[in-house]
């Protein structure tokens, strides 16, 4: 059976090579393995500024006394940053494969990623099974904690519903007038989602509004003529999309050339990522929010934690020639959960380097302050964050020749985000029960 | 041409590749399971390239086989690996069989072009579908057998036996599918479609057979993805998932079964790792290796292993 | 306007882009028998290319006469073909001729794959913008709806592409020797046709569309990385309803396609993302080899 | 006129403006050996193609055993026992002689083919390395197809087709592509094979020597018609067959 033997000694061979991964972190470093997307269409908007940002932070941190207080520490509690970087392309599949083989085989400490809500579906059951501590920075589908409940995975920025009734929100204290509305959305979990939410805050707010076409285009068409006619045939008084990324861009350049903003108002959920290449092509007066209160809006705002948002603002300026957006501001909301975490969970074990369970015994309901505002691990019996919102208008000033956000308005987490308890679904369904504005 | 019996080669492999479950590591028994699992996918697609054929949309069967497998259990609490498994192959199997008599009269490009497109819209579907999750996909619980439930690395380890079991015993019906009767016929069909139909038998119905056997393994290799990934969603039917089990079929060649595995586990290697030592380029790397394999072995591994014939004319 | 005119018009528009960026794919499917999903890649750069050409451009002082934009876009499809066609033809897929087609497909496959990460080191991942050209023709107004010169100009865009084929198909010397090569390579070869230079020739000339496509819809996108993927495969799509290796073929998939897509965006638009499988699966179901195939040679 | 094996009445084809077969019908009885001539294109492999199901005819009737088989698939009237060789040999390249003939074998075996039983069987081994024996090719069974000279490719080919229980051989052009001193002994072989078993021949041949050698019986064609069915002796001397098929007296 000369076969097998081929076989089996090819298989040896590369599993020999296969099997030497490398050593487990000593007790001075902390590695953490950072999952984001670095090809395909999210790598420009979110993967890649995201791990800008952290890279930065990461970089900082390392060096010590670079940010202000509670940050001006070397490291995670004196314990150096180490990093090992995976692609989020690719597919779930890849992702839960590639997050075994970083706890397993690479032996990080905590695990930091994930933009698509698909993979942190997917990935938080094989966390719990390897009992792994795990942050999900970015996504927004609201059915991971909603529909399971995990020991050791947290998210440390609100979910998606927050956009869209903030949006809602937005449009009602400024008296905006919507007697009909429509949709174009990206055709996948994010886009129908977000449409849902929208359409639910709505229905509470503007109830007589009448919902005209929702349209779905394949994610990453680039071609958006057919819908634009459509969205110029029925003449909505109002169009909301949480396009992102390159479908964001290619839909506002096509619908400004044909004149949609002028015959519609434009309302974006997550439009701000896309204000730095757009420049003055992104037409004034548009609504829209950054997921948070992120880049322009977390600028605009001062305040107390004026601090530490301008030193991202400004190291990320310094490095990259371009402002922050919100993917690095959700990054930076992440790590320094991450530090804090770590660092109670030292000051409880007398100072060593803490173990999974000890870092999500630290992390559960923890609140803390990042460039985005205070962020607070409220839901999900502590693991799902809440955070402040910002809804502004676009406005180009023509002087500085920048794109501006004006009229911004702040909403308190608790106020766009459902409290403990409630689904958010149910939540948009019942009238915001327990919502506590200003 | 000295041949060990099948079932003696089959002891053997299932003894070698069990005893894996002894010395790999956790994140290793993992992969081979993945790769184990796709590997059966791939042997249906080289049970049709011994056709003349190859389906560029097997992902159809591997993510039916994982839908079927996730909503069962989720609707109906069915957690037994034995039985979610012949549950999703009683689907794929009806469905193999309402679609292969429609696919087994499309030759070369159309068949893998038309292959492609009943994938793709099987996913155009799933994506629709947010009240099954949409794009998003399911999650599935752990797997009990006959009642055991196991955690942790038992867990892994009875999943890993349980491919192990299956590729084994799918593997050698398959050898024994090819030195088959209709196996040869298969061949010479391949061959010569117009001389096997004059000769009195009918190209279609191996077509056909080829197919229902493809989406047979194409639905166990998806139950059996799911169970070990514990997520599914519709990317399991987009066309590069499909593309992945074609690489792993012309990687192997048609010649030989253990070739098909060996092939899958290299491909899941090289992802692995270029995916960790090439962060930003390892497509790249992945495309470099796919040329590099498909110049240097032009018949697949198999071809490497199994007897050369002598060809010089 | 009328619901139908509407979708007539926007069903134009939307075919005269697919038709650009198929009859590429379907033109060296014709002569070297490969289905090339590279050919997405080819679109991709071919839209970095004429960002970055257009972009210099207008940094060069191109304000002052814009309309020499469109001239930048078409060398940057030009330069695609020029320096890609040759390399990738010469240097790899000429050693496949012959071979399994769907071997072929899997060797384009790499091809994509290997390219989508150059794009990546040459272009980085931030996005690139030239929509000077897209809004310099002006609006149309067409009963109430507003659209953009462009838009026209890339149905007109398609239509030359079209013509310029089939003429140089039908009605040139070099068009008789394509056709005889693609009847039988061996035998032209035997003829005295440099079977070779028809090849290189065919693969660039495919090459060049492909880019072209990219290149006129640049302006109306961001140019981003994974813009490739989308595009093969609704490509693919056209090029089987026509028939591979059909130039009519193309015209009649791209028009299918295009109005269909029109039809069910404005009246049904949950429908949209299949209604190309849609089309595809039941013109296969008449026609197994597509609408215009040329029929296959009897073996006896 | 109706004691035929194989019936063929007033059958047409026709491909567009082109007519292929015009009025064809013939009758071959049980045994005999009949020979079709006529140029290129005059009709004969478009009756070999008709009677074995590769086109079917736009009207006719085609009886064979008592059942019309016109428009059956060929799969179908090889399984009644009409067998057929080809101009070119059409045998399966990447498989051995031997491989080839076991093709036949699983096909034409008692029972359907299997998928469990081992192709390579030893009975199934010797079947096939008889019926090659018969053939005079046996000593060529583990050479791959395009190691083989014309003749033993031809020779394969038809023992292939008498794999099952062949009543009637349809033999297009069992001479094209064999060596000028194969071509008798092949004949003879081939023949003699047959007439053995008691298998009507049909042949296509453009060799007249070989046509006056071998056949019982001959049908001219000309421009999709036959304008000669007679002993071949009787049809090389029709002043007709001179001008349209022979090109002058034999």
């Amino acid at each position: 059976m000369i076969k097998k033997h081929i076989t089996g000694a090819l298989g040896a061979a590369l599993l020999a090579g296969g099997l030497a991964g490398p050593a487990a972190a000593q007790d001075d470093t902390f590695k953490i393995g950072v999952i984001t997307f670095l090809s395909g269409q999210a790598a420009e908007s979110f993967g890649v500024p995201a791990w800008n940002g952290g890279k930065l932070l990461v970089d900082m941190l390392n060096e010590g006394g670079k940010l202000p207080a509670p940050y001006d520490t070397k490291g995670f509690g004196g314990m150096n940053i180490e990093v090992v970087v995976i692609d989020e392309a690719g597919g779930a599949t890849k992702q839960v494969q590639e997050f075994r083989n970083l706890v397993q085989r690479e032996e990080v400490d905590a695990v930091v990623g994930y933009v698509s809500s698909g993979n942190c579906l997917a990935v938080p059951p094989v966390a719990d099974e390897l009992k792994a501590f795990t942050i999900l920075y970015d996504c927004g589908t609201p059915r991971v904690f909603e529909d399971g409940a995990f020991e050791y995975v947290f998210r440390t920025a609100a979910h998606a519903t927050m956009d869209n009734v903030s949006l809602a929100r937005y449009l009602k204290s400024r008296d905006f007038d919507v007697p009909s509305f429509a949709g174009l959305n990206q055709d996948y979990a994010w886009g129908q989602d977000s449409w849902a939410d929208f359409t639910g805050a709505m229905k509470q707010l503007y109830p007589d509004a009448e919902v005209k076409t929702a349209l779905f285009p394949k994610f990453g068409a680039g071609q958006y003529g057919t819908e634009i006619s459509a969205l110029l045939r029925e003449r909505p008084a109002l169009v909301h999309s949480s396009n992102w990324g390159g479908d964001l861009q290619g839909f506002l350049i096509q619908a400004t050339a044909r004149g949609l903003h002028k015959r519609s108002q434009v309302v974006l959920a997550a439009g701000d990522h896309v204000i730095p290449q757009l420049g003055n092509k992104m037409p004034d007066g548009i609504f829209l929010g950054a997921r948070g209160v992120n880049g322009l809006a977390a600028n605009a705002r001062g305040g107390e934690l004026k601090e530490l948002t301008d030193t991202l603002w400004m190291a990320y300026e310094d490095e990259y020639d371009t402002f922050p957006v919100q993917a690095p501001f959700r990054m930076w909301q992440a790590l320094l959960g991450l530090k804090t975490a770590v660092e109670k969970a030292m000051a409880d074990n007398g100072g060593k380097k803490p173990t999974d369970e000890e870092l999500a015994a630290a992390m559960k309901g923890l609140s803390w302050d990042a460039p985005s505002g205070r962020i607070e691990m409220m839901l999900a019996d502590g693991h799902q964050a809440i955070q402040p919102n910002a809804i502004g208008t676009t406005k180009w000033n023509e002087e500085t020749g920048k794109m501006e956000l004006v009229d911004v308005e702040y909403y308190a987490a608790r106020c766009v985000n459902p409290p403990a308890g409630i689904k958010s679904a149910d939540w948009l369904a019942q009238g915001f029960p327990g919502a506590e504005c200003d | 041409m000295m041949h060990l019996p099948v079932y003696v080669s089959a002891i053997i492999a299932f003894v070698l590749l069990a005893a894996g479950s002894l010395v790999l590591p956790d994140w290793a028994m993992f992969l081979f399971a993945m790769a184990l699992a796709k590997g059966l996918v791939c042997l249906g697609i080289v049970g049709m390239m011994r056709g003349g054929v190859v389906s560029f949309g097997q992902g159809l069967y591997y993510c039916l086989g994982a839908y079927t497998a996730t909503l069962v259990a989720n609707s109906f609490g069915v957690s037994d690996i034995f039985l979610l498994t012949l549950i999703s192959a009683a689907v794929c199997l009806a469905v193999g069989l309402v679609f292969g008599p429609l696919l087994s009269s499309y030759r070369g490009i159309f068949f893998a072009m038309l292959s492609l497109a009943l994938s793709m819209v099987l996913y155009g579907t799933l994506s629709k579908m947010s009240f099954i999750g949409g794009t998003d996909g399911l999650n599935i619980g752990a797997p009990t057998f006959l009642g055991w439930a196991p955690e942790g690395r038992p867990l892994q380890t009875a999943l890993y036996i349980y491919v192990v079991a299956i590729v084994v015993i799918a593997g050698a019906l398959m050898r024994i599918y090819f030195d088959s009767e209709q196996g040869l016929i298969t061949l010479a069909m391949r061959d010569n479609e117009l001389r096997v139909e004059y000769l009195g038998a009918s190209v279609r119905h191996v077509m056909t057979y080829n197919y229902v056997f493809g989406a047979l393994l194409g639905g166990i290799g998806g139950t059996i993805a799911v169970l070990a990934l514990g997520h599914v969603d519709p990317e399991f039917a987009f066309w590069t998932t499909s593309g992945e089990f074609v690489f792993v079929a012309i990687l192997a060649g048609y010649l030989s079964v253990p070739a098909v595995f060996v092939a899958a586990i290299i491909l899941e290697l090289v992802r692995s790792f270029s995916n960790l030592y090439f962060p930003n380029t390892w497509q790249l790397a992945l495309g470099i290796f796919l040329l590099i394999v498909i110049v240097a072995l032009p018949g697949g591994l198999g071809s490497l292993i199994k007897r050369s014939k002598e060809t010089d004319t | 306007m009328d619901l139908i005119a509407t979708i007539l018009v926007d069903g134009l528009i939307y075919a005269g882009w697919l038709f650009i960026v198929s009859v590429g794919l379907t033109l060296v499917f014709g002569v070297l028998n490969i289905l090339n999903i590279a050919h997405g890649s080819l679109y991709a750069i071919g839209a970095y290319a004429s960002a970055s050409l257009v972009g210099a451009y207008f940094a060069a002082g191109g304000e002052a006469f814009p309309f020499g934009s469109y001239l930048a876009l078409i060398l940057a499809a030009v330069l695609v073909a020029v320096v890609l066609g040759p390399l990738l033809e010469r240097g790899l897929l000429r050693y496949f001729y012959g071979r399994d087609e769907v071997l072929n497909v899997l060797v384009t496959y790499a091809v994509f794959l290997i390219l989508e990460d150059v794009m990546k080191l040459i272009w980085g991942v931030n996005p690139y913008f030239v929509y000077e050209p897209y809004t310099l023709l002006g609006d149309v107004e067409i009963g109430p709806l507003f659209y953009v010169g462009y838009d026209f100009a890339v149905i007109a865009a398609a239509i030359i592409v079209g013509l310029a084929v089939w003429l140089t198909l039908n009605r040139t010397q070099v068009g008789k020797v394509v056709l005889a090569v693609i009847h039988d390579a061996e035998i032209s070869q035997t003829m005295g046709v440099n079977v070779k230079r028809i090849y290189l020739g065919a693969f660039m000339a495919g090459a060049f569309l492909a880019a072209l496509g990219g290149a006129l819809t640049a302006p109306m996108i961001s140019v981003t990385p994974g813009l490739g993927v989308n595009v093969i495969i609704v490509a693919f799509a056209v090029v089987i309803i026509g028939g591979l290796g059909s130039v009519p073929g193309a015209a009649i998939g791209a028009l299918m396609v295009g109005i269909s897509r029109a039809a069910s965006v404005h009246l049904v638009p949950e429908a949209e993302l299949f209604i190309i499988y849609f089309v595809m699966a039941i013109v296969l179901m008449f026609r197994p080899e597509g609408l215009f195939a040329k029929t296959q040679a009897r073996k006896i | 006129m109706s004691t035929g094996l194989l019936e063929v009445r007033d059958v047409q084809k026709s491909f567009g403006a082109v007519t292929a077969a015009k009025d064809i019908s013939v009758s071959v009885p049980k045994g005999a050996v009949y020979s079709l001539i006529g140029t290129n294109g005059a009709g004969k492999t478009t009756f070999v193609n008709m009677v074995t199901g590769y086109i079917k005819p736009d009207s006719g009737v085609i009886n064979f055993g008592g059942q019309n088989i016109a428009g059956l698939a060929p799969r179908q009237i090889t399984r009644l026992g009409i067998h057929r060789s080809f101009q070119i040999a059409q045998l399966c390249n990447e498989l051995t002689v031997e491989e080839n003939m076991l093709v036949a074998g699983a096909i034409h075996g008692t029972t359907k083919p299997s998928f469990l039983r081992p192709a390579h069987d030893k009975s199934a081994r010797e079947r096939a390395i008889a019926t090659l024996e018969r053939f005079n090719i046996a000593e060529h069974r583990n050479r791959l197809i395009p190691e083989l000279s014309g003749g033993v490719k031809k020779l394969l080919d038809i023992a292939m087709a008498m794999a099952g229980e062949t009543q009637i051989m349809l033999l297009d052009e069992p001479t094209s592509g064999v060596a000028a001193d194969e071509k008798f002994p092949i004949m003879d072989l081939v023949i003699n094979a047959l007439k053995a078993e008691g298998v009507t021949v049909i042949f296509v041949e453009h060799d007249m020597d070989i046509v006056t050698r071998y056949s019982e019986r001959v049908l001219a064609f000309y421009d999709g018609q036959i304008i000669a069915d007679d002993a071949p002796d009787e049809v090389l001397s029709d002043p007709e067959v001179q001008r349209y098929v022979t090109g002058g007296p034999a």
